[in-house]
C-alpha cells in the first residue's frame, strides 16, 4: 500500500497539469478503480492535513492533479515571470453564467437573458476553450447551441457541474409571491360571491 | 478597430436599471414607472449629450419604460376582471426579467471568485513522454480541445531563472561539466536519458554540455545506447573506474 | 520552518523541470542561500527515506527540482503505453495551439512557450500528419520551421487558418474605454446638480 501510494505519487508528478483519471492509474496499478479512488482520497487528506507538504491532489473536471496549495499562491507570484493571465469581464461571465446553469442553450437565449448583443464574449469565451458548440437547436433557422467544455472546469477548479454555486432563487420567490396573491385574489372572489 | 463603448460598467439596459433600482431603494416588485424612467432617461440622454454610441438595446428599453410610464398616468377606469387577467401589468414582466437577469449577474459574481482562488494553483507541465504512443485511429478533436489545452497552458507558472547570465559563463567549462555529468550518472542507479543531460535552454550551456558528453565518450567513462532508430537515447556510466 | 517546507514543495512543484536555484529560493523565503540549502537536503533526504512519496529532490548543476523516483519509472513506462483516452494528448494539443498560431516556428519556439521539451509531441503531430516542415529559419544551425498541413484544417473543421478563432478579443482596451467614458459621465452628472 505505501509502494502505491509512492507510485501514485510519481504519477501524478509526471502527468502534470495534464491530470490522470482513476481509471489510468488503476491500469497502471493493477487495482481495480474503486480501490484507486479510496488511495487518492486517503493521500489527498493526509498532504492537505501535512504543513510541510507543498502540494496537494486536486480533482478538477475527471482528472487527479498535484497541485500547489492555494496558500503558498504568493510565494509563486514572486518568481513568476509573468502575471496571471487577465480575468473574464463582467459581459463575459454573465454569459457563461447563462450557458453553465443552461447549457445547451443558442445566443438568442443568452441575449434575451441578459438584454444585449453576446456576440463577442460569446467569441471571447470560444477562444478560451470555455464553451464549445453542442448542435443545433430544433427551432427557425436552426441555431447553434452552445454548452461548457471540461476546459471550464478546470478553469474555474470545478470537479462537475452539479458542483456549480446553487442559482439564487429569484424565480421561486417571485412565483411564491404569485402564490400569496392569487390566494389573496380568490379569497376576495370568495367574498365577494 | 472600432470598439462600442459600453455605459460605464454597465452590461446593459437590464443591469442600468438594477442599479437605479438599488441606489433609489425601490422595490423591485413594486417599480415606480415614472421615476425610474425619468432616471433611466437623464442617464440615456447623457450617454447622447457626450456623443457617445448608444446601443439599440438602451433605446428599446426606453421606449418600454416610457410606454410603462404612459399606462401608469392613466386611470385605471376599466379595469374589469377579464382585463385584469389577459393583461399582464407590464411592470410585473420588468420585474421578472430584472430578477432573472439579477440570478445570473449573482452568478457571474461567484464564477469570478471561482476564477480567482482557482488562479491561485499552480501544477507543472506534463512528461514530454506520456501518452504519445497513439498515432493511429481516427481524430477526435476539436478546436475546442486545442484553445483549452493553450488555456490550460498559459494558467501555468513560468518561474525566472535569475539572470546571472555574466556570472555562470565565468563557471562553464567542458570540464566542470564533465565531473558534474559523472556525478549525475554515479548517483543514478538506473541508465539517464540523453535528452536530460541538456537541462538548460542557453546555446553556450547547451554547447559545453555537449562537448563534455563527447569527451567522456571518448575517454570510455560512459555509454550511450538506443534500442532502435529515433528511439530514446540512454546514458551509463562506462565500465572505466578509474576516477578514484 | 514547516511552513518554509511547504514552500518549497510548492516552488518546486511549479517550476517542473526547469528547476530552481538555492539563490531564487532563498530571496522568496527571505532566508540566506545557505538556511536555504541545509533545508533543502533535510527535506530531500526525509523524502527519499519516506517510501509513500513518489517524488525525490534532485539537484544537478544549480537547480533543484521535483523529480519521480526512480524505482517508479516503469510504472511511468507503463502509463506512456497505455493510449490515451483522448486522442491527442494535452502535450500535442498544446503544441499544435502554439505551431497553429504562430507559424511557421522552430522546435526551440515551442518549448520556450510551454516550458518544456516538445520533441515527442512534434513527432505525434507530424505522424498523425497535422504539422510539416515548412523549410529552415535564418538562425543559428538553421533549425526546422514547423506549420500545419491541409489535413490540420480538415481534422478541425476549418477551411482556412483565418478562421482559427483569435486567441485575444481586445477586451482591455473597451473596458479603458468604458472607464473613460464613465469618468466623463460622472462629471456631467457632477455639473447637472
Amino acid at each position: 500500500m505505501m509502494r502505491n501510494k509512492s507510485i501514485i505519487e510519481s504519477l501524478l508528478l509526471a502527468a502534470g497539469d495534464e491530470g490522470l483519471t482513476a481509471d489510468q492509474m488503476a491500469a497502471v496499478l493493477e487495482m481495480s478503480t474503486e480501490e484507486t479512488v479510496t488511495l487518492l482520497e486517503e493521500m489527498a487528506e493526509d498532504i492537505l492535513q501535512d504543513e510541510t507538504r507543498g502540494v496537494m491532489i486536486t480533482s478538477f473536471g475527471m482528472e487527479y492533479r498535484l497541485m500547489t496549495k492555494k496558500e503558498n499562491a504568493e510565494f509563486i507570484e514572486r518568481l513568476a515571470e509573468k502575471p496571471s493571465p487577465k480575468t473574464l469581464s463582467q459581459a463575459a461571465l454573465e454569459t457563461l453564467a447563462i450557458i453553465a446553469y443552461n447549457q445547451p442553450v443558442t445566443r438568442i437565449e443568452v441575449e434575451e437573458i441578459r438584454g444585449v448583443k453576446t456576440e463577442r464574449p460569446i467569441a471571447t469565451l470560444s477562444a478560451r476553450g470555455l464553451i464549445e458548440e453542442a448542435g443545433r437547436a430544433d427551432a427557425p433557422g436552426r441555431p447553434i447551441l452552445y454548452a461548457t467544455t471540461p476546459e471550464f472546469l478546470d478553469a474555474f477548479g470545478l470537479k462537475e457541474l452539479a458542483e456549480l454555486p446553487p442559482l439564487e432563487e429569484g424565480e421561486a420567490t417571485a412565483q411564491q409571491e404569485a402564490d400569496l396573491f392569487f390566494g389573496r385574489f380568490e379569497e376576495a372572489l370568495d367574498e365577494q360571491s | 478597430m472600432e470598439y462600442k463603448v459600453k455605459i460605464d460598467s454597465f452590461e446593459g439596459p437590464l443591469d442600468l436599471l438594477l442599479h437605479l433600482i438599488q441606489q433609489l431603494e425601490i422595490d423591485i416588485y413594486d417599480i415606480p414607472a415614472a421615476e425610474i424612467t425619468n432616471q433611466y432617461l437623464m442617464y440615456v440622454n447623457t450617454m447622447q449629450q457626450l456623443e457617445l454610441d448608444v446601443a439599440s438595446e438602451y433605446l428599446v428599453m426606453a421606449a418600454t419604460l416610457i410606454a410603462m410610464k404612459s399606462r401608469s398616468l392613466l386611470p385605471d377606469h376599466e379595469s374589469d376582471e377579464e382585463d385584469f387577467m389577459d393583461e399582464e401589468d407590464p411592470r410585473e414582466e420588468l420585474a421578472r426579467r430584472l430578477l432573472e437577469y439579477k440570478r445570473y449577474k449573482e452568478a457571474a459574481e461567484k464564477l469570478h471568485e471561482l476564477e480567482e482562488e482557482r488562479a491561485k494553483v499552480h501544477s507543472r507541465p506534463p512528461a514530454d513522454k506520456l501518452f504519445e504512443s497513439n498515432a493511429e485511429g481516427p481524430l477526435h478533436v476539436s478546436i475546442f480541445d486545442m484553445l483549452g489545452a493553450f488555456q490550460k497552458m498559459t494558467r501555468r507558472k513560468k518561474l525566472a531563472v535569475p539572470p546571472k547570465a555574466t556570472v555562470r559563463r565565468e563557471e562553464l567549462s567542458v570540464e566542470k561539466r564533465m565531473h558534474a555529468l559523472k556525478e549525475k550518472l554515479r548517483s543514478a542507479q538506473s541508465p539517464i536519458l540523453f535528452d536530460d543531460l541538456f537541462d538548460s535552454h542557453e546555446r553556450d550551456e547547451l554547447v559545453i554540455s555537449f562537448l563534455a558528453v563527447l569527451e567522456l565518450m571518448k575517454q570510455n567513462e560512459i555509454v550511450v545506447s538506443q534500442n532502435g532508430n529515433f528511439a530514446d537515447l540512454y546514458v551509463t556510466a562506462g565500465g572505466n573506474d578509474d576516477e578514484k
